[in-house]
Parts: C-alpha cells; structure tokens; sequence
C-alpha cells in the first residue's frame, strides 16, 4: 500500500515538475507576454495541481489534506486573478511586449 | 544529504543572481519586482534553515508587505514625475566601493566560517523551561517569555512608526484619511480578489495566531496577513482607509502595547519582577496579549503601507 | 552544513546590499539595497541559529525570535523610509 | 525593598506614556509628558541616590530570567548620570516646546503638535533603554526606536532641506544599526549570549568576535557622527525646530556613544585594544579640529552650532587610548572625564540651541553677520550663549572645563601628550567661533529688532541649561565617583 503510494506520489510530482519546467521555459522563451502568461498560468496550474495530487496519499491527517487543497486553491485565484489583470495592463499599454 | 546540498546550493545561487540584478538594474520598478521574488526564495532559505516562523514572517513582511509598500512607491514616484537629478557614481569610485564591500563580505565570510564548533547554543535552556510557559513553540515562548521585554518595545516601535509616517503628511492633510485616495474598481480581477480573499484570509490569519502557541506561527504572521486582507480592498476603492484621528483607530494601535505593558507591570507587583507571570497563568496572560497585540500590529501594518494622510485634490 | 551555506549567502548579500547603499543614487533603490542588507545579516544570525540547533528543536530558538523582531523593525524602517522619499519627491514637486 | 524596579520604570514608563499620547492626541499627549516629566526626575534622582550610596549598580533581571536566556536591566553610575541628564533636558524641553506645539484647549489638533509629544516621550524612553539596557539585542531596538524618534524631529517643519536632511540621516542610522545588528549575530554565535556582563566573562579576542567589534563600532560611529561620517549631522541639527535641535545635539548622538562605551569596556573588557583606540582617538582629534575651524566659518548660527557639535564629539572619543593604554587613577581619570564631557556638553549644547532659537524667532533670520544689536534687545540669552560657550571652551570654573581638565592630565598620566595638545588646541579654536557670535551680538547695531512677545520662562529654561554645564565644575571631584561604579573593566 505504502509502496504504492509513494510510486504514485512520485510520478505526480515528477510530472508536475516537467510542467513547471515547460512553464519557465515558455516565460523565457517565448516572444510576447502574453503568451508567456499563458505558458506560465496553464503550466504552473497545472505543475502545482499535480505536485498537490501526489502530496495527498502522504498527508497521515484529514486537516493536512485540506491545507493542501486550500493551498491549491489559493494559488489558483491568486493567478486567475492577475493573468487577467496584466493582460489588461498590456492592452492599455498598446500592446507591446 | 546531496539532495539536500543540491537543493540549498540551487536556492543559494537564486537568492544571489536575484540580488545581484536587484542591485544591477537601474529601473526602480524592475527592482521592486525581483526584490519580491528574492524575499520569496530566502522564506524558502528559512524553512531549510529549520525557521518556520521566520520563514512565515519573511513571506509575509519581508516579501508580502515590502513588496506591495515598494511597488507602490516606485508607482507614485512616477507619478510625481520627478527625473531623477542627482548624477552616477562615477566608474572609479564605483570599483574602489565595490572592492571594499566585497572585502567586509569576505571579512563576514571568514567570521561565519571561523565561529565555534560546537557552536553555542541556548536551546536546551529553552526546552527546559519551555513547560513553565505551557507553550508547545519554542520561539512564541522566547518572544512572549523569556525575551518579552523585546517584544513589547517592538510593538512600541511598530506603533512609533505610524506616528513618524504620519507626522510626514504634507500641509493641509492633517485629519484626513491615511494614504491616498484609491479610484474605485468595481469589476474586474481586482475586485473580485478583494470581496472573495478577506473573508478566507481572515480565517487563515486567525489560524496562524491561535497554533502559534504551539506550532509555527504567531501575531507577526497573523498581522501581517490581516493587514494584506485590509489592504486589497482598500486599494480596490472597495473599503476606505481611516481617518487618521478617528478615536477608535488610535485606540486599537495603542491596546496592544499598552495592555503588554500594564502586564508587565502587574507581574512587577505580584511577583516582583517585570513581566513575571504569576504561576499557572502564563499561558492565558500570553494569549490575551497575542490576541489585542495582533489587532494593533495588524491595524499599525496597513496604516504603515498606506502612508500619511494627503490634502483632498 | 545548511547553516553554513546560507551564513555565507548572508555574507555575500552584505556585500551586495552595501555596494548599492553606497553606488545607487536613486532613494528608493537605496532603500532596496537596504534591505538585501538587512536580509544578509539575518541569515548570517540564522546560520547561527540553525548551528545551535539541539535540544529537539530544528535550530537555536533565541537568535530566531531575534531574526523575528528584527524583520518587523526591518519593514517599519522601510516604510519610514519611503513615505519620507515620497514626501519629499513632492515638495519638489511642487517647488 | 523594590529599588531594583527604578531603571525599570524610567524605561517603561515614558514608553507606556508614548503609546497612551496616540489616543489622547495632541492637547492630552502635551499635559501628559508636562505631568510625567516631574516622575522621570524623581525617578532620575532616585537611581543615582541609590547607585551611589549603594555603590553598586542596580539590577533586575526581567521575568525572572536570568541571563544568557533572559534579560537583565543594568543601571550603573554612567547609566544614572545619563538618565538625570535626560531627564533634566527632556523635561526642560518640554516646558520650552509648549510655545510651538502646545494646544490650546478646544482648538484643532495639528499635525506637529501631535507628533511631538510621543516623539519627544519616544525619545526619552529610548535614552533611558540605550543606558540601562545590559542585551545587545535590546540595545539595537533602544537604537531603532531613538533613530524612529528623532527622525521626525528633524523635519517637523516640512520644507525641502529638512526632509532631505531627514532622508540623510535616516539613511545613516538605518546603516548604523544594521551594521550594528551583524555584529549582534557574530557576538551570539561566538559567546552564546547578549548580556554584556557575561560577555565581559566569556569574550576573548577571536576572529569573529573582533569582527563584529569591528562592524559595530562602524555602525555607530555613523550614528554618534564622529569624523568622517559626519556629514548627516549639520544639515539635520540646525533644520530642526530649536527645541528638538537641542534634544538631537544633547541627547540623541550620546546614545549610541554609551553604546560604544558598553562595547569597548564591557563586551571587550578583558580584551584591550590600544591600537584601535589609537585610530578612534585620530579620529576624535580630526573631529575637535576640523570640526571647530568649520564651524568658525559658518555664516549661519544653528549650523555654527551644529559643527561645534560634530567638534566636541569629538572630544568624547580621546577617552578610549588613555583607558587602553593605562590602570588605576588614569584610567579612572580617563574615563570619568569622558563621562563628564558627554554630561556637560548635553547641557551646554542643549542650551546654546534653545538660545540660537530664541535669537532666530526674535530676528526672523539666524545670519552671524546680521545679529548686532542682540546683547542689548535679549541680554539674557546672549548670556546663556556664552556661559554655554565657555563651558565647551573649557573655561574654568565649568563642567566642560572639569571634563578637559581630566582628559588633559589622563593624556599626561598615560603618556600621550599628543592628545593634550588637541585638547588645548580645540579650546583656542572653540573660543574663536563663540567670541565672533558674541563680538557681533555685542556689537550696538541697527534699532534693535521689535521686542517680540518671547515668553521670558523660555530665556529662563535655556540660561538654567547653560548654568547647570556651568555649576558642574563647581562640584567637587568626589561627586563624580558616581560614574566609576560598576565599570566592568575594572571589576575583579
């Protein structure tokens, strides 16, 4: 059971990582800002959702279980909110990069 | 072990290139940027170094709070206009100074490298007198007990603070609100943040304050993220900063330190010491302190990054 | 070992925020470097910190809550500092 | 009986009153810091009365907890004669400042009215904590809350200049007492404790602790403003308003000075270190010299006065090779003439810049070139002005002259001739920029400026300040004993 787990937390974090890893390569690679914040909310949010995924099976307490997906959450709303907001700015900016 | 190496060689290296560029640019706002982003990796140096509650402090104050006060700063100085006219250092004096700071490095270096082994350490007086407290976190019972005394005379200079920065505001602002006014944003990502988060980080900060006692956390961290949930809104348009002599607000900064200091003086009487808890009530007297300094460091906190009050336009 | 790679990150942090006090011109990059100053010296005192640790707790708890007070002193001096460079932009504003 | 509880309540009193003047605002906070100066000297009083008829300084160790895990209050003889030379000038002040910041009641509260009075009681406290404190770490938040205190002061007023020196000396405080809290850490890391009295036990001269030294002393320097990182200090102290000016010149430098002292005679007191005190007096003598030659060229008299400030600091530092360098008598000598010096010069320059704010206020202007006519339109305080400018001549009979004296025959006990010969210097010198305000206020000028309504208790408070550096070489030599007790340099 153990064992299981522990393989399972380490291929979700594994994943997640090659996530974030896409996701700072798009921020660094790609021409424009706005698609580099599209790289980095869709990797990060995804990266960060699967790192969480894998952490689950090794929280031992119910609340540890919710902090992690308060944690999630958070982050989720917290990017959601200023993806849109630099966005904005960009297209009050004239658009430039 | 490696990992472990690997991981606070990789973290090392990312707080030293972001200072470094934090030095190197000369756009204040580019700055402000990394600067948030420097104070996020040393939380993280914290956590390694086995200080959570310092880790908890640093992303909240030291990243959290700076960041919002100097990105703010760096907005409103361009607003001001104002082109900067004071000339470069010049290219000489620039390397004379910078092999002389990397001489006191190399000297703090040396120091680091050179300091005991086995190093001095007071922790295991700490574990032997932590029961006396009935706290289960080390470090809530140095800031609360053993140490107290430091405690209370920052909380004294938190709220002096408030007063310096108000005895900044410029003629004819005097009795107003504190900071400038803040256009109202009624939809949009902002607004949302603002309505949505202060209801759940009012929750987490009360949180962090009550396992404080026992586990990482405490009042700094709970003020400091009170103070954030005040000052969404407040830089949404959605809640109006204070005025700034308003009784009730001056009465909150003042509860805290005031009351931290009536205790200690009560410890004074009855047990002939200042900040002696009578036996048994340690625990109650340091929670009842917790909570009333919390609400005047939170309060204190926003009305720091909100700034003085300014004249109506 | 831990301690001693983040004393040294301290030391050199120092270096780094005393050379942009002493260069930068600009207050508020000043007040930046300040505080990359200020965060050098604090993890030198958490390398202290974390050398003592013993007696079941992760580092010495002393110098923490010293690190502690020191941040949130840290940020009053810093907002200090720039409603000061605000203030004083807009006298010249206004001059 | 409770004696040990004294330094205590001089610290945590005025703090309590800071925090209770926010709520009060600026007409409550102004009754309460008249009503509680009166408390703090008797408080003042009571500490020295104890400590010398003890003969051994007073302690209290907070909490119960004894140090290295607590913190202890530590009030020895130097700690009592800074406290009641606080006390008498804060409170002094005090009465003086009513005809700036006071309120009148029912009337609108104003901005630097309301700050004045918890800054001024802010400062009190953080004067008090500077000498009494025996942590390091509390010693640096006594040094935050002085710099909090006392930066305000300098740009009550709002104009350009003074924010901009006000931005100056934040800027150099802020990098004193980080520089200082560098050497916290390294201390700790190396002893294991704060307390200085342990730390006079366990120190030894290693690497990191002579680092440390190294980087605290520097960081106070910046704050005490010796030569040459004195370039915060005139634009600052001579912006200010006349009553915050005097607490800056009298008080605020001589905070982190006690510091110095606790570090290089307590921390190090097993650990002497003649050479250093060599460089920290070259330093001194720089200061005395350049110091008074600046400020004989001064057009204005608040900046004549603030140089003369950077010049007798300068004083306070030729002290450190005469105790490294001798034992006994000498250093005792030495070390009491230092003492003395600061005590002396708080009062003179307390008085000389409440004096040079009288003139101002009456002139409109503070131009040398413009103060004719003074001696006869306000005697009273060109008195003041010279009776100050002889004590930090060292005229005799006066307490500079009792400071100059002791230091001059400590030079010469200990061998060091050279100092004495900055000493005399530095008196010639100081004697010509008072003789040229005095000369010029003497001199019968144009119809004497209208006779303003200049409360006469304001001449009277600044000439009691001058009277008191005066009447202090009065005292005979025995009195100051005070300041020998507790030195740890000398403990067994």
């Amino acid at each position: 059971m153990s064992l299981l787990a522990d393989g399972f937390t380490i291929l979700c974090v594994l994943a997640g990582l090659v996530f974030f890893a896409a996701g700072t390569a798009g921020l660094l690679r790609f021409p424009d800002t706005a698609s580099r914040l599209h790289a980095l909310t869709k990797a990060d949010h995804l990266g960060l959702g699967l790192v969480v995924l894998g952490l689950l099976p090794q929280m031992d307490s119910l609340a540890g279980i919710l902090r992690l997906l308060a944690i999630w959450a958070l982050v989720l709303l917290a990017s959601a909110a200023t993806g849109p907001m630099i966005a904005r700015l960009l297209r009050r900016q004239g658009g430039a990069s | 072990m490696i990992l472990g190496l690997v991981a606070d060689g990789l973290l090392a290296a990312g707080i030293l290139a972001l200072a470094l560029a934090c030095v190197a640019t000369r756009r204040a706002f580019a700055s402000a940027a990394l600067f948030i982003a420097y104070g996020l990796l040393l939380a993280l140096a914290w956590a390694r170094l086995g200080a959570s509650d310092v880790a908890l402090t640093e992303a909240s104050i030291g990243a959290g709070l700076s960041g919002v006060l100097l990105l703010g700063g760096v907005r409103r100085l361009a607003g001001l206009a104002e082109p900067s006219p004071d000339a470069e250092t010049g290219p000489l004096l620039t390397v004379l100074i910078g092999i002389g700071c990397a001489a006191v490095a190399l000297a703090i270096g040396a120091a680091v490298l050179l300091l005991p082994d086995p190093a001095p350490s007071l922790a295991p007086q700490v574990a032997a007198n932590l029961a006396t407290t009935d706290l289960g976190n080390p470090v809530t019972g140095v800031l609360m007990s053993f140490r107290a005394l430091d405690t209370l005379l920052e909380s004294a200079v938190v709220l002096l603070a408030v007063v310096c920065v108000w005895a900044l505001a410029p003629e004819g602002g005097w009795g107003g609100v504190a900071g400038p006014r803040q256009p109202i944003v009624r939809d949009g990502p902002l607004a949302l943040l603002a309505r949505v988060l202060p209801p759940l980080g009012i929750v987490i900060a009360i949180h962090i304050l009550w396992v404080g006692a026992d586990a990482p956390g405490g009042k700094f961290q709970a003020a400091a993220v009170l103070a954030a949930m005040w000052l969404m809104p407040w830089m949404a348009g959605l809640a109006p900063a204070p005025r700034i002599d308003a009784r009730w607000l001056r009465l909150v900064l003042a509860a805290g330190p005031a009351l931290f200091i009536l205790i200690g003086l009560g410890g004074a009487l009855a047990e002939g010491a200042f900040l002696a808890y009578p036996p048994g009530w340690a625990k109650p007297l340091i929670l009842a302190i917790e909570i009333v300094l919390t609400a005047s460091i939170a309060v204190a906190l926003a009305l720091l990054v909100m700034g003085p009050p300014e004249p109506p336009r | 070992m831990t301690g001693t790679i983040f004393g040294l990150v301290g030391a050199a942090l120092i270096g780094i925020g005393l050379f942009g006090m002493l260069v930068r011109r600009d207050a508020l990059l000043r007040i930046l470097s300040f505080n990359l100053l200020g965060g050098g010296v604090f993890l030198v005192f958490g390398a202290v910190a974390r050398r003592g640790a013993g007696a079941g707790f992760g580092g010495d708890p002393v110098p923490q809550a010293i690190i502690l007070t020191g941040i949130v002193v840290a940020f009053a001096a810093t907002t200090l500092a720039v409603a000061l460079v605000l203030r004083l932009a807009a006298a010249k504003d206004r001059a | 009986m409770a004696w040990d509880m004294l330094p205590m309540l001089a610290v945590m009193l005025p703090v309590l009153a800071m925090v209770a003047a926010v709520p009060l605002g600026a007409r409550g906070a102004e009754r309460l810091t008249l009503a509680y100066a009166p408390v703090g000297l008797a408080l003042a009083i009571g500490i020295m009365l104890v400590v010398q008829l003890g003969g051994v300084p007073i302690r209290q160790e907070l909490g119960h907890w004894a140090p290295p895990l607590g913190i202890a209050f530590r009030a020895d003889g130097l700690a009592a004669a800074m406290l009641l030379t606080a006390a008498l000038i804060i409170g002094a002040i005090a009465i003086f400042a009513r005809a700036d910041f006071g309120t009148a009641a029912g009337a609108v509260e104003r901005r630097h009215a309301f700050a004045f009075w918890p800054l001024l009681l802010g400062l009190w406290a953080a004067i008090n904590l500077a000498v009494v404190a025996n942590d390091l770490f509390t010693l640096y938040v006594a040094l935050e809350l002085l710099t909090f205190a006392a930066m305000p002061l300098v740009c009550l007023d709002g104009s350009r200049a003074t924010l901009q020196a006000a931005l100056r000396y934040l800027m150099f405080a802020l990098l004193g007492s980080v520089l200082y809290l560098l050497g916290v850490a390294l201390i700790y890391g190396s002893a294991g404790t704060l307390d200085i009295v342990l730390l006079a036990q366990r120190v030894r001269g290693d690497i990191p602790v002579m680092i440390a030294i190294a980087v605290m002393t520097a960081g106070l320097l910046a704050k005490t403003a010796l030569l040459p990182l004195h370039l915060w200090l005139p634009p600052a102290h001579a912006g200010a308003p006349a009553a915050a000016s005097a607490v800056l010149s009298a008080l605020v430098v001589k905070g982190s000075f006690v510091l110095v002292l606790r570090l290089w005679f307590g921390v190090m007191a097993r650990v002497p270190m003649p050479d250093a005190a060599q460089i920290l007096a070259g330093l001194g003598a720089a200061a005395i010299l350049l110091g008074s030659v600046a400020a004989l060229g001064q057009a204005r008299l608040k900046l004549l006065v603030a140089y003369s400030t950077v010049a007798q600091i300068g004083y306070l530092f030729l002290m450190f090779p005469l105790l490294a360098a001798s034992a006994g008598e000498v250093a005792a000598k030495a070390w009491t003439g230092g003492v003395v010096q600061a005590v002396s010069h708080a009062f003179a320059k307390a008085a000389m810049f409440l004096a040079a704010g009288i003139m101002a206020s009456r002139f409109g202007h503070d131009r040398i070139a413009d103060l004719s006519g003074a001696g006869r339109a306000m005697p009273v305080t060109l008195l003041t002005f010279a009776l100050a400018g002889l004590s930090l001549m060292g005229v005799p009979p006066s307490g500079g002259f009792a400071a100059k004296w002791l230091l001059l025959s400590a030079a010469i006990g200990a061998g060091q001739w050279w100092w004495a010969l900055v000493i005399l210097g530095g008196g010639l010198l100081t004697g010509g920029y008072v003789y040229r305000v005095l000369a010029m206020g003497l001199r019968a000028g144009d119809p004497a400026p209208e006779p303003a309504p200049v409360a006469w208790q304001r001449d009277g408070i600044a000439l009691a300040l001058a009277l008191v550096s005066v009447v202090l070489g009065f005292l005979p030599l025995a009195a100051f004993g005070l300041v020998q007790i507790g030195r740890l340099d000398v403990a067994p």
